[in-house]
């Protein structure tokens, strides 16, 4: 048995690991830890919200801290996998003994911390796992704000019933992923069709990753379908127009689902990615204050003519928790909670407050890609452009 | 074995059933149940993958039929939670059942084609589970959360989860030295051979399969509790079938002790790395542990304890 | 009406399976001749399609061409691999297996150096025929797609003949077969293994280059990548160059079909289990192994 | 032409062979004999290259290949017709005859030498698109000694060249063989068919345990009383 030499080493290894997480512990900081998926599938987006969560701590420890302390951040890695999101939340609280707990995403990895938070009491401000998560009677989550698929088209809704009846589509062809976040948005479909009296010709789901868009595409043109859901992701969505231009579809709108708020975007498809609407729960174009600041520092450090949403929604999120905890005075749990479920907080995306389920009131912004920005088209008290309707034919 | 080895090993099985009750931080004892799980996971692939050289690259799917009938079973019955360490029982048999159905036909094909059978096999899982409504489709499932403290629930479920391990270590190495055992290695020099020689191969294999099922899907229902929330693309994601495959490899494939120096080695290694290390730095360093392995130890880890031994054949 | 929608889905489907079997030819022949799976193929697939994007985006290179560019870096790069890391472990008791978790290990080191030195984010390629299409009747062939189908049947056959009729390819095919023989007339098994190793790597850049002309690609897309690989190569018969690039078009097939007539949801689980009804009618897959 | 003194090689812990000393001289045919696993196999594969010795030394037209590659040792001209012909059995006969002339020196002369071998061998010449693999044993041995001329051999080595072959089939090789040698080839000939082998052969060597136990002309060896005991029946 020669092989139990082995177990020796194991043990050193693990007394190594025991040593190792002692260390990361310091007395006189804040701390705020959790993890991202910094590599793997959902890397690109985490690597905004950590620069969000980077900058806001860069900030406010100028400015002298939280509390009068300053700020400590623990990011952990969970390589966008949602059982090592959990085990790294349990890390941050009961190894590095953080006094705050950062939100995470995606949709499945938030779903999965949400009732660790509960377990443990600690406050969790994150994009949250749309609707469902909060309806589980968790009461130290907050979506502050959110990004929720049930409301995602709300703007897009309201402005369309601004659109005399004639001149609105009649047909609609909706294509969902088959996800956390697809699920949400669909939805949202539900009242597009009652409020808009739009009619939904073909409905179809999905399982990520679309092996191919022609006959999508090919079956919405075929069934005159004059505007077009496509409710996913960035590498469908893609494909989706690409496969819409080359085959001359020419919906009157095209309605994309979450994957047109993201840089690359407009950066891959450049024109062919115009006159997309899409919801969206913050934009740096908001007048919120705060927003011009953070566009420069995006564009002074990453060269980006605006912040990219991410990074507003990592940075939105640390706003929450730090009016959170001014408010409350203290890193009392339970005393955050209480005063963000009893008064305003005021962030770069809006104003909040909160109901029981950690939620503000259902509201969206409906955005749109004119020339190559995100342009913000209602509420009209936030418009920055004039909206392209109906989307022009393709060149 | 030496005496040392064997107080060292008494002292690591003491102290790791000692350990949730010594109250450490509870990461610890969350961070050991999931490697303890990887254990179990990579000690039942290696009855299949080990021993008989079937290479199964689904079994990560038995995971996530265990976790899920454990979720249904306490969902539709209304159970309370610590009835979870008793639904984990069926939740193995069920994945044992699916196992046999799957099993039967699959174990007529050879080398890569099962392979390839059984990766298709944990997608279509994957993907039927999203499909279907009823089994919580692309929302997943939620579990109740137990009413006391969670670190004792963790303790609790650390417990039983090291007792599972236990019971996995043995019943392998019980069947590595044994004649079914060495039935299934017969098989993996060469089934025809074994054929003549009196395995009833089709059989021994099938039992193979069916029991390298069994203690995954226990170890889902625990799993599922562990997470409160399983959605099928974090319990039947593919990337554990391979991680299980990649765990009993790195330690050397073809004994009961390849998977356990593995799956812990591999798990804790991984989680150093990611405290020391930015993310991608982490990653590649990873990546490197795998090639620098393999240059020097091209059999697994276990291979450099069996060379002292043996001359290399 | 309907029969158009099938004909196109099938049009779309074979294209994209073509490149399918471009991705796998490769991999397949390391496998049938050395019994070294390469994990990181996909990734090296990945990293062609990184560098033809680098090009494009830099000095406005078709992809198309940036593949001739590239093909060097690709080659050489899989020749010292295979010097440096697959022919040491050859002596190992079981090469597949060791070979698997050594290249798991480099697959990882692309995926997170390209993280690393490029970013995360997806890519694709914008090229001056993306976003058109040729019309054959009711027909519409999407030109990237064309382009990257037509890629794949080049390179395809361009092994092929590789393989068949020149000197080199046919010294590859011999040292395959009887590495014994081969030896005793003068054929150097390193260095033929180091030219095959480096063509299938080129070959998995072109695949990738293909790739990127239908689909989005980010540093994490070669798992994603390595299934279908892994798909069409024993599909198609391990080694098999014709098998696999017909295993690849009947994926595509089977897809388009799918999309045709069942809801989209379903499309991928009939996928998978037509390919499990397949291997247990035909236990030892369509077509047989060869080199 | 090829002077083999003290040759050692071990397999293992196994001596496969031991201190073993012969010559062949141009223009001759010997023949080593020997009973299965007397290590007469890896004695040819030693001479290629393909398994390096323990000790002794190999010279080859007086320079020592001991060290030298299989590919550097198949450049000098010594060629080996493998045990069980070990074709390039997917490919055809032509380019099993192309792999045969794979080193730039037979390629330069391969279109003459094909001729030599079609002449040798018309009826390789009626099959040359013909799948290696699927001719029967005797092709596929003529096969296996024509890839080894294109190779243009000094010293040609054959390995049990009649083995599973019919009588018949068998005596037509061995003319083959004996034809070669009388066009002025060395032949070093390995084989368990004594009887033949010792009647065609100049020389014999008898290999035993790896150990030559007893060497000379082989008209000499076949009357020797010991070897008609062990290896003839007689």
């Amino acid at each position: 048995m020669k092989g139990f030499k082995a177990a020796g080493i194991l043990a050193l290894g693990m007394a190594m690991i025991l040593m190792g997480s002692g260390l990361s512990v310091a007395a006189k900081p804040i701390l705020i830890g959790g993890s991202l998926p910094l590599t793997g599938k959902f890397a690109e987006t985490a690597k905004w919200i950590e620069r969000g969560y980077r900058y806001w701590a860069e900030e406010i420890n100028k400015k002298g801290g939280l509390l009068g302390r300053p700020v400590k951040l623990i990011i952990y890695d969970d390589e966008s996998n949602a059982s090592k999101a959990v085990t790294y939340a349990e890390k941050a609280i009961t190894v590095d003994k953080v006094d705050l707990l950062f939100g995470g995403y995606p949709g499945t990895a938030a779903r999965a911390v949400m009732p660790v938070a509960e377990k443990y009491k600690k406050v969790y401000v994150s994009m949250g796992g749309h609707m469902k998560s909060f309806s589980q009677g968790y009461t130290y989550s907050f979506g502050g704000p959110p990004l929720m698929g049930e409301w995602w088209y709300l703007g897009f809704i309201d402005w369309m019933k601004t659109i005399p009846e004639k001149d609105r589509p009649k047909r609609a062809a909706v294509y969902t992923m088959n996800n956390p976040i697809g699920a949400s948005l669909l939805d949202s479909m539900k009242a597009m069709e009652k409020e808009l009296g739009i009619k939904i010709v073909i409905n179809e789901k999905y399982n990520l990753p679309l092996p191919d868009a022609t006959p999508l595409i090919m079956k919405a043109k075929q069934m005159k379908c004059d505007i077009l859901f496509s409710n996913g992701f960035f590498a469908d969505g893609v494909m989706t127009m690409r496969a819409a231009k080359a085959l001359n579809y020419n919906p009157k709108a095209i309605v994309q689902g979450v994957g047109s708020v993201i840089p690359a975007w407009t950066k891959e498809l450049g024109k062919d990615g115009d006159y997309v609407f899409s919801g969206t729960a913050l934009h740096n174009k908001l007048k919120f204050p705060g927003n011009k600041k953070l566009n420069e520092v995006v564009k002074k450090r990453w060269g980006l003519p605006a912040y990219p949403v991410y990074f507003g929604f990592g940075y939105c999120w640390m706003q929450t928790l730090q009016q959170g905890v001014e408010g409350a005075k203290s890193l009392d749990q339970t005393k955050i909670r209480d005063w963000l479920k009893s008064h305003e907080v005021h962030t770069i995306a809006g104003n909040f407050k909160f109901d029981k389920r950690g939620l503000p009131k259902p509201y969206n912004y409906l955005t749109q890609v004119i020339d190559g920005k995100v342009e913000l088209i209602w509420p009209l008290s936030v418009r920055t452009h004039d909206p392209v309707y109906p989307k022009p034919h393709w060149k | 074995m030496k005496p040392f080895l064997k107080t060292l090993l008494f002292l690591c099985i003491a102290g790791a059933l000692a350990l949730p009750w010594l109250s450490p931080p509870v990461y610890f004892v969350s961070l050991l149940f999931i490697v303890f799980m990887y254990v179990v996971m990579a000690e039942s692939w290696v009855l299949i993958g080990g021993f008989a050289g079937y290479l199964s690259f689904g079994h990560g799917a038995f995971l996530g039929i265990g976790a899920y009938t454990t979720a249904l079973l306490m969902n539709h019955f209304h159970l309370s939670p610590l009835w979870v360490l008793v639904s984990a029982l069926p939740a193995g048999a069920v994945a044992a059942c699916i196992a046999a159905v799957i099993g039967y036909p699959a174990l007529r094909l050879r080398g890569p084609y099962f392979a390839l059978i059984t990766l298709c096999f944990a997608f279509v899982m994957e993907l039927v589970v999203k499909n279907l409504d009823f089994l919580g489709g692309p929302e997943g499932l939620w579990l109740k959360a137990m009413g006391i403290d969670v670190g004792l629930a963790r303790g609790i479920f650390f417990e039983v989860m090291f007792v599972l391990m236990v019971v996995t270590v043995l019943t392998v190495r019980h069947i590595e030295f044994s004649r079914f055992g060495v039935g299934l290695k017969a098989i993996k020099e060469d089934e025809e051979v074994a054929q003549t020689l009196c395995v009833h191969t089709p059989r021994v294999k099938l039992s193979a399969f069916v029991l390298s099922a069994f203690f995954p899907g226990i170890a889902g229902g625990l799993y599922a509790y562990y997470l409160s929330y399983i959605h099928p693309e974090t319990v039947f994601n593919i990337d554990i079938s391979i991680l299980i495959v990649l765990m009993a490899l790195f330690g050397g494939g073809g004994t009961f002790m390849g998977p356990i120096v593995g799956a812990i080695s591999l798990s804790l290694i991984n989680e150093l790395l990611s405290a020391f290390l930015k993310a991608e730095y982490a990653r590649v360093i990873y990546g490197l542990l795998f090639v620098v392995l393999i240059l020097y130890l091209p059999d697994g880890v276990m291979s450099f304890f069996r060379k002292g031994k043996s001359a290399d054949t | 009406m309907t029969g158009i929608l099938v004909l196109q889905s099938l049009i779309s489907g074979l294209m994209i399976g073509a490149i399918y079997g471009l991705l796998g030819v490769g991999f397949s022949l390391v496998w049938g001749a050395m019994k070294v799976i390469n994990i990181a193929h996909a990734a090296f697939a990945v990293l062609g399609a990184y560098l033809a994007y680098a090009l494009l985006k830099m000095f406005g290179l078709d992809p198309v061409l940036g593949f001739f560019v590239i093909l060097p870096f690709l080659f050489f790069g899989g020749m010292v691999l295979y010097r440096y890391l697959i022919f040491p472990v050859m002596r190992a008791r079981d090469i597949v297996v060791s070979s698997m978790v050594l290249t798991f290990g480099c697959a990882i080191i692309i995926e997170n150096l390209i993280s690393l030195i490029g970013s995360p984010d997806p890519r694709v390629f914008t090229t001056r025929y993306t976003g058109k299409a040729l019309f054959l009747g009711p027909f519409a062939f999407q030109l990237p797609q064309t382009v990257g189908a037509l890629m794949a049947l080049g390179g395809m056959a361009v092994l092929y003949i590789f393989l068949k009729k020149t000197h080199t390819g046919k010294a590859l095919r011999a040292s395959w077969q009887q590495p014994e023989a081969a030896r005793l007339y003068g054929i150097n098994l390193k260095r033929i293994s180091m030219i095959a190793f480096g063509l299938a790597v080129a070959s998995a850049g072109l695949g990738g280059i293909a790739m990127g002309f239908v689909y989005s690609f980010d540093p994490h897309t070669h798992n994603l990548w390595l299934i279908y690989i892994f798909l069409v190569v024993i599909l198609g018969g391990v080694g098999n160059v014709l098998g696999t690039a017909l295993a690849g078009l009947l994926i595509g097939l089977l897809n388009g079909l799918s999309l045709a007539f069942f809801p989209y949801q379903w499309v991928n689980v009939i996928t998978f289990g037509v390919l499990i009804l397949i291997l247990l009618v035909r236990p030892s897959g369509l077509f047989a192994s060869e080199v | 032409m090829l002077r083999v003194s003290d040759l050692s090689v071990s397999h293992g812990h196994l001596m496969a062979l031991r201190n073993l000393d012969f010559h062949v001289s141009e223009g001759e045919l010997v023949t080593f004999i020997g009973s299965n696993g007397a290590g007469k196999s890896t004695l040819l594969n030693t001479l290629s290259g393909l398994v390096s010795p323990q000790a002794g030394s190999i010279r080859f037209e007086d320079r020592e290949i001991v060290g030298m590659t299989p590919e550097q040792i198949c450049g000098l001209g010594i060629i080996q017709v493998p045990e069980g012909r070990k074709l390039f059995a997917r490919m055809t006969v032509l380019e099993n005859l192309e792999m045969g002339a794979y080193l730039s020196a037979a390629r330069r002369q391969f279109s003459r030498q094909l001729e030599v071998v079609f002449d040798k061998f018309p009826r390789l010449k009626d099959r040359k698109n013909q799948i290696a693999g699927t001719m029967s044993g005797g092709e596929q041995q003529m096969l296996a000694i024509a890839r080894a001329m294109v190779a243009l051999p000094k010293l040609l080595m054959l390995d049990e060249p009649s083995l599973g072959l019919s009588p018949l089939m068998a005596e037509e090789i061995y003319e083959v063989i004996q034809d070669l040698n009388g066009d002025g080839m060395t032949i070093l000939l390995v084989s368990q068919e004594v009887h033949v082998a010792l009647s065609m052969a100049d020389r014999g060597y008898v290999l035993e345990n790896g150990v030559i136990s007893r060497e000379g002309e082989g008209k000499s060896l076949l009357e020797d009383p010991a070897i008609r005991a062990s290896y003839l029946g007689i």
